[in-house]
């Protein structure tokens, strides 16, 4: 599938009575690369949420290569193209490496799952384990690997360098580049390492307090000093 | 020695009867994860089916087995879609509630419609009467149960094990939403798998009918039993299901034969002793 | 019916104080329906005395089970455990001084309960469940057997406790009973809310949250949960020994698996971990029961099935649970948009 | 005003069924009046044995429903829990089929039209002995009323001159049969002698004393009719035909008064297959009652009730009967009957031979 | 030096995988050392060995000279060895304050009382307010845990931590989930505790580890590869291979 264009209008979304996620608009062309920052708590992992169809919706549109997505259940969203990486890694913990990788794909295209153990060798070390005695890392590159596998054409990634070595962040990070440059996914990136995100992204919003706070350009806020220590915390970018 | 081979056969037996009526139960419980309570109601339900139409229709024993899944299948979709679908990723308890109020209500339902009495399921002729060992004598249908209860068996745990559905299944009650996003469709997942297990109560409520008789209070009176086995087994497991019905089954044997007046006490240490030392189910050695 | 009002006080996020107040109103509550049920249903007091010592064994499985998350459906051992001992006490013993026969009661409740927590408390979840089962089927096939002293499954009977404090007969109308019952209750309502709000009670709460991170924080997970099964094994026989005292007859059936499912069912049904939702439940269901079975004793386990059934589907936190929640979300969605 | 208490609900549901269409039998045939006073019943349902709630139900009949005379009971702890309450309540109590005998003992306002299992269990040690059986073995469900069974047989058969080889207490949850009956053989008994509530594990174990060679191996089956009571049989079928038991009553027995009564409790309960013997209980006891209302005129008076039925005799659907005036039980004909199949093919038991005016043996043993 | 905490060839295999292969670490009072290493070297497996909630092979665990090898966890707790939890372990339906409450009357010996509501002790609510307003919780203190966003779960963990007042404090990812602009909360959380006091850090974020660090240990494969002063790390060319990456030239510069 090649990426696809997101539109999101006017989206708000919560949990029980309370909201967390106010009016949020914006929209990524096909192919992009687009930061999502924020302080805790501030409803990045919600906005994903919301879009993967898992936190309720109170009203708003999702326009996923233009068709309208809002209203349909997480797997018809899946098959749509829309894959998504949460932040808790949710591993499904009583299946092993290689049937986590399995889950979502219709047949059991062997070539694929060698694709994904080439971008994480240490997975394919660890295939028959299951995914709970996997440590903190190897789950987050389990999960990242299972939705890649299914080659979604819009990727939702919820810090997905929590917990990787450093070198791997980097490697990621450039395999991440180059789904987006090839054009085969439109990645959204939510991550707490400020400036691997910035280097990575061709556009960044800023939520506060589930409301689109500030949007525009990497370089734009690498250079807005003020706006930085507002919406990202003291201390600034090194 | 033949006393030792006569309780072997008589464990035997026992234990795959239990076998076949819990199996659909350590689905629902384990890989499903919803204490089904009301299992033994619809293994029940099947019983009635069965009796109908192999007793007042006289259709024989092979359609009585027929009718007894589809019939408890059909009566599933809508409990299914209609009250179990509320209560997967439930709290146990909650799950208790709800399947204790259905089982109340069969009860009721079947004793309204059926009367009290018991229901027989007559045999086919091939499986009436007994076989001799040589020591001693088996009832056939009690060695049809053995097989019945093998291929089962093998059948199910190679669905579970080694096809698609199995994996998504497994995902699917790990966590719902997560497979959800990877496109598994799980409420059909869910269904699916609802009905196999229920369509092996039936069978099994069928099969196991020589031993436990059909009648309403059929629902709750081996509930205790049902769970114990499928507890002690480790629930979802297959391999440890059929262990645990071997091994509780030659216990309460062994202790019937020789101090049947302590029987409940040896069953149920027993239970105690393997639960201790296999806090997972016997079958936590086995994965 | 009955305690259910009290749901409108709310739970949970309300501050210190507040809660304090909800202890008393709790109090109050027991003081007046106890009260309004002795006027307002004079020829039923035997019942309410069956409901009230059939809700001290729900609190206690409360405590286990709500707090601790400890799944049980043996919990009836606790209290057959008390019963029996009040009942032998009298009958063979001679010991019919009722606050003796309680006493009584209770120290064999709280010993049961320190070996089925012993035995309980091996494993978790569902082979916890089972193991559960089993205790309280070695209970009752020990009591049958001891026939000498439990009268089998014929029933312990001959157990004639004296007046209490030497004035007031258990009779027929069983008034005295009634008003010794409420007066226990209200008694444990009163210990046990302060035990649930003390540390110890956190403690419990941590226990079924999350028995890792507990123990992270230093604190001995085996050694809270046998507490409480002690404790829970003692307000359990408590509720035995009022059964016992009150029918003067003690059954097999006192320490049957089926009794530990009904009340378990109940506590569910008023909702797990609160005091108010195992009485509510208890309530609820005994009434309900006995209704539907004097109004058609052939059928009324169709309609109790629905009951339950409904519950689910509509209060799925039981009863006072749903309610409670109803109420604080009310309060809540007044207060906006919380957190960050 | 009568208060009934049995199990109308739960696994004994039919029992509990019976009761009711032995009562609305006798209404059927006899009227609900008594002189000017209408009979009117109250139902309260104790699904499995439970002596508090038994007493707790039986305590607001007498004191919110008003009763005057407390009936029913199927299992005897909730029998005994009542008792206490006849004296001060001023209620005599009519058991319709509690089986114990020491219940009668328990309170001198109880009056019983059932049976014991003494009384049941006795006359069949006589039989096996006629039918030349030396030695034989007991097998009970471990539980009162199987261990009065175990014992009643023993006592009488040993007075006979026969032995019993080994007794076998089996936990009332059993439902596979095939070990014991491996013992059994093992025994070397001539026949076996078996008690068990009724109810499904009956089909098991007749099911498993054919299948396990048994009855091939000529070992003679000797019950109480628990066993096979008329509402089993159509599921024991063919593995029924010949057992042979003793009871007080068979729904085949004729005569004249059984067939008003079977007619009329048919009808009662519905379906015809469901009749047994908890309902000739009911049906005498309410004759008892009746009686009872006669001589007190309506007034509450325990004492009188039970002073006036002492000692009454009359001819119920079992056979001739009367009340002991000692132990308030019933004395009654005790039937040897074997399982039969009629030309409709309808299984039923068929009286063989009758032991005549059979006390209950069990006070006797008790007093001992 | 005097040692407060020793590990001395601590071994564990699950199966066939030698997931702690004869590591030994000594630590000293006063001590900030960082545990590092590629994913799965076993870091978090070493924290449970010495913890407790994983049984060793062979190996021996020593606090203050006294051997905790065999004891429950709780036990080590109670001797002052704490430590957080990579995935947060929480209570879901408890409050930070009360979380933080609890920790302060179970480190105190008080928690087992059975009377009494920590709202009414001043001094507890003091340091319970003290703890959480460090790491910025204090306006969650009334919300369910179950409802904070998870990146202030991770700091609740540290606040248990700290409440706990332990003696070794072991730290796995503590700011796995915090903003990189918000780990100076940690910081200072951390600088509050006193200085006798042996911390051991298991972070994936260099600059946090580079700041924080007074000595480095490097864990490949279940073996410590690497034992020595911040700097001298990025200069180890195995270290740099298996883990740093080009983070070693920019890095050493931040
Ligand atoms: N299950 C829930 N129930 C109620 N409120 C919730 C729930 N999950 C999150 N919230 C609230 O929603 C708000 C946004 O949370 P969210 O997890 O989206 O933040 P985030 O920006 O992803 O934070 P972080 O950086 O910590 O991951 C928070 O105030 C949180 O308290
Ligand atoms: N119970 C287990 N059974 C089998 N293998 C396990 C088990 N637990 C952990 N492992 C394996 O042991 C290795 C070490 O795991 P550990 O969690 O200690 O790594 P880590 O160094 O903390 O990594 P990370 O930085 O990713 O958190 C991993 O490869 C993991 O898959
Ligand atoms: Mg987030
Ligand atoms: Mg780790």
């Amino acid at each position: 599938m090649p990426a696809a264009p997101l539109e999101v209008v006017n989206l708000s979304a919560g949990y029980g009575p309370t909201r967390v996620i106010e009016g949020i608009s914006f929209s990524v062309p096909a192919g992009a690369r687009l930061a999502v920052l924020g302080r805790n708590g501030m409803g990045k992992t919600s906005l994903f949420a919301t879009l993967a169809g898992q936190t309720r919706r109170f009203e708003g549109e999702i326009r996923l290569g233009g068709r309208d997505i809002a209203k349909e259940p997480s797997a018809t969203r899946a098959r749509a193209g829309l894959g998504y990486v949460p932040q808790t890694r949710d591993v499904f913990p009583t299946l092993t490496v290689e049937e986590n990788l399995l889950v979502g794909l219709k047949d059991r295209p062997k070539d694929a799952i060698e694709e994904a153990y080439g971008m994480f060798p240490r997975l394919k070390e660890r295939r028959r384990n299951l995914g709970s005695q996997l440590s903190g890392g190897e789950q987050q590159m389990l999960s990242t690997a299972r939705s890649i596998l299914g080659k979604p054409n819009l990727l939702l990634l919820d810090e997905p360098l929590e917990g990787l070595a450093p070198v791997i962040c980097e490697e990621l990070m450039a395999a991440f580049g180059a789904l987006a440059t090839t054009g085969d996914m439109t990645i959204l990136l939510v991550e707490q390492r400020i400036q691997s995100a910035l280097d990575f992204a061709d556009s960044v919003i800023v939520l506060e307090r589930g409301r689109i706070a500030w949007q525009g350009t990497p370089q734009a806020l690498s250079g807005d000093q003020a706006t930085v220590e507002r919406l990202l915390g003291v201390g600034g970018l090194h | 020695m033949q006393t030792v081979l006569s309780i072997a056969v008589d464990a035997l037996a026992y234990g795959m009867v239990l076998f076949i009526i819990s199996i659909g139960l350590s689905v629902t419980m384990g890989l499903m994860r919803v204490i089904n309570l009301a299992h033994g109601a619809f293994a029940m339900i099947g019983g009635y089916f069965a009796s109908y139409a192999a007793r007042d229709l006289g259709l024989g024993y092979g359609v009585g087995v027929l009718a007894a899944i589809v019939g408890t299948v059909i009566i599933a979709i809508p409990v299914e879609r209609f009250l179990y679908r509320r209560i997967y990723g439930q709290p146990e308890l909650t799950q208790v509630l709800m399947t204790i109020g259905i089982t109340f209500c069969v009860i009721g339902i079947a004793n309204f419609a059926f009367g009290p009495t018991l229901k027989t399921i007559p045999l086919p002729q091939m499986l009436q009467g007994s076989v001799d060992l040589g020591f001693r004598t088996i009832a056939t249908h009690r060695l049809f149960s053995i097989v019945c209860g093998l291929v089962v068996a093998g059948a199910l745990w190679f669905l579970i094990e080694r096809t698609a559905f199995g994996t998504r299944l497994r995902a699917t009650v790990d966590n719902a939403a997560m497979a959800a996003s990877l496109g598994v469709r799980t409420q059909v997942v869910y269904a699916v798998s609802f009905a196999v297990a229920i369509g092996l109560a039936a069978l099994g409520g069928v099969l196991g009918a020589e031993l436990l008789p059909v009648e309403p209070y059929y629902a709750l009176r081996y509930m205790v039993t049902f769970l114990v086995v499928v507890s002690v087994g480790g629930a979802g497991s297959i391999p440890g299901a059929l262990i645990a019905c071997l091994l509780l089954g030659a216990i309460d044997t062994t202790g019937r034969y020789f101090a049947p007046e302590y029987g409940e006490f040896f069953f149920y240490l027993a239970v105690i002793v393997i639960v201790t030392l296999f806090p997972r189910g016997l079958a936590g050695r086995f994965r | 019916m009955a305690l259910s009002t009290q749901s409108t006080t709310g739970h949970g996020q309300a501050a210190a104080p507040r809660r304090t107040d909800r202890g008393v109103i709790g109090a109050a509550a027991i003081v007046v329906f106890g009260t309004a049920g002795y006027f307002v249903f004079p020829d039923n007091l035997a019942l309410l005395t069956h409901i009230i010592s059939t809700m001290l064994l729900v609190l206690a499985i409360d405590l286990v089970t709500g707090y601790c998350g400890v799944a049980t459906l043996g919990h009836a051992a606790l209290f057959g455990a008390g019963a029996y001992g009040a009942g032998i006490a009298a009958a063979h013993f001679g010991i019919t001084e009722p606050l003796t026969m309680t006493l009584v009661g209770v120290i064999c409740g709280s010993i049961a309960g320190l070996i089925s927590g012993i035995v309980v408390l091996r494993a978790h979840g569902l082979a916890q469940l089972v193991l559960s089962i089993a205790v309280i089927h070695l209970f009752q096939e020990a009591a049958n057997k001891a026939s000498a002293w439990t009268g089998g499954s014929d029933g312990l009977s001959g157990i004639m406790p004296d007046a209490v404090f030497g004035r007031f007969e258990f009779d027929l109308f069983g008034q005295t009973a009634y008003v010794y019952g409420v007066a226990l209750l209200l008694v444990t309502f009163v210990l046990l809310r302060i035990l649930v709000r003390s540390p110890f009670g956190m403690l419990a709460r941590g226990v079924k949250e999350d028995p890792v991170r507990l123990a992270a924080m230093g604190a001995s997970v085996q050694s809270v949960m046998i507490r409480m099964y002690i404790i829970s094994g003692a307000v359990a026989g408590l509720g035995g020994a009022l059964s016992a005292i009150s029918t003067q007859v003690v059954g097999l059936d006192s320490l049957s698996f089926t009794l530990s499912a009904e009340t378990l069912v109940m506590l569910v049904l008023g909702g797990t971990g609160s005091l108010y939702g195992a009485m509510v439940g208890t309530v609820v269901f005994m009434f309900f029961e006995d209704t539907v079975s004097a109004a058609n004793p052939f059928h009324w386990l169709t309609i109790v099935g629905a009951l339950l059934i409904a519950v689910v589907l509509f209060a799925p936190k039981g009863l006072y649970g749903t309610a409670a929640a109803f109420f604080e979300r009310r309060s809540r969605a007044g207060k906006g948009r919380d957190g960050a | 005003k009568v208060g009934v208490v049995g199990p109308f609900s739960g696994p004994f549901a039919l029992q509990g069924k019976n009761f009711k269409a032995g009562i609305d039998a006798f209404f059927a045939l006899n009227g609900k009046k008594v002189g000017d006073h209408d009979i009117e019943v109250v139902y309260r349902d104790v699904p499995t044995a439970n002596p508090a709630q038994s007493k707790s139900l039986a305590q607001e009949l007498i004191v919110r429903e008003k009763v005057q005379y407390l009936a029913g009971f199927y299992f005897t702890p909730d029998a005994m829990a009542a008792t206490p309450l006849l004296q001060q309540g001023n209620v005599p109590m009519v058991v319709m089929n509690a089986a114990t005998s020491a219940i009668v003992t328990s309170s001198p306002y109880v009056v019983r039209t059932s049976f014991t299992t003494w009384q049941t269990a006795s006359p069949i040690a006589k039989v096996a002995k006629d039918a030349g059986v030396a030695k034989a073995i007991t097998l009970v469900s471990d539980y009162g009323p199987g261990v009065d069974a175990e014992t009643a047989f023993k006592t009488a058969f040993e007075k006979e001159g026969g032995s019993v080889v080994e007794s076998i207490r089996m936990p009332l949850s059993t439902n596979d049969f095939a070990p014991m009956m491996q013992r059994v053989k093992d025994s070397g008994a001539q026949a076996l002698f078996v008690f068990l509530p009724s109810g499904p594990p009956t089909l098991a174990f007749v099911k498993a004393y054919n299948e396990n060679g048994l009855k091939a191996a000529g070992i003679k089956f000797l019950a109480t009719g628990d066993l096979t009571q008329e509402s089993d049989l159509p599921a024991l079928g063919e593995a029924g035909l010949g057992l042979t038991t003793t009871f007080h009553y068979a729904v085949s027995h004729d005569s004249p008064e059984n067939k008003a009564f079977v007619a009329a409790a048919e009808k009662a309960i519905g379906n015809p297959a469901e009749l047994s013997f908890p309902a000739v209980g009911a049906f005498d006891g309410m004759y008892v009652i009746s009686k009872m209302i006669e001589a007190t005129n309506g007034k509450q008076d325990a004492k009188n009730a039970v002073e006036a039925v002492k000692g009454l005799s009359w001819t119920s659907p079992r056979g001739p009967v009367s009340i002991d005036p000692d132990s308030r039980h019933i004395t009654q004909n005790i039937y040897l009957r074997e399982v039969a199949k009629d030309a409709g093919g309808k299984y039923y038991n068929k009286e063989i031979q009758t032991f005549e005016k059979q006390g209950d043996p069990g006070l006797a043993a008790l007093k001992k | 030096m005097n040692t407060l905490f020793e590990v001395s060839n601590l071994k564990k295999n699950f199966g066939a995988l030698a997931v702690t292969n004869n590591v030994s670490i000594g630590m000293a009072a006063g001590d900030r050392l960082a545990l590092i290493g590629p994913n799965g070297a076993g870091k978090t497996t070493f924290v449970n060995l010495v913890t407790g909630h994983i049984k060793p092979d062979s190996g021996r665990v020593t606090l203050s000279g006294e051997d905790v090898t065999g004891m429950r966890p709780a036990a080590r707790v109670q001797r002052g060895l704490i430590r957080s939890f990579q995935v947060t372990r929480l209570f879901p339906d408890m409050t930070p304050e009360e979380h933080v409450a609890l920790a302060i009357l179970q480190r105190d010996g008080k928690a087992g009382r059975m009377s009494g509501h920590y709202s009414a002790k001043p001094a507890v609510m003091k340091e319970v307010r003290e703890t959480l307003s460090i790491l910025g919780l204090i306006e969650l203190s009334h919300l369910k845990v179950r409802e904070i966003a998870y990146g202030q779960q991770r700091l609740l963990e540290i606040a248990l931590a700290m409440a706990l007042k332990p003696k070794v404090l072991l730290l796995d990812e503590p700011a796995a989930g915090v903003p990189q602009l918000e780990t100076t909360r940690i910081e200072r959380a951390l600088d509050q505790l006193p200085k006798d006091l042996a911390i051991l850090m298991i972070d994936h974020d260099m600059d946090l580890v580079f700041r924080f660090a007074t000595r480095v240990v490097v864990l490949a494969a279940g073996t410590v590869i690497f034992d020595g002063s911040p700097q001298a790390v990025t200069k180890d060319q195995r270290v740099r291979e298996a883990y740093l990456g080009s983070y070693a030239n920019a890095g050493s510069a931040a």
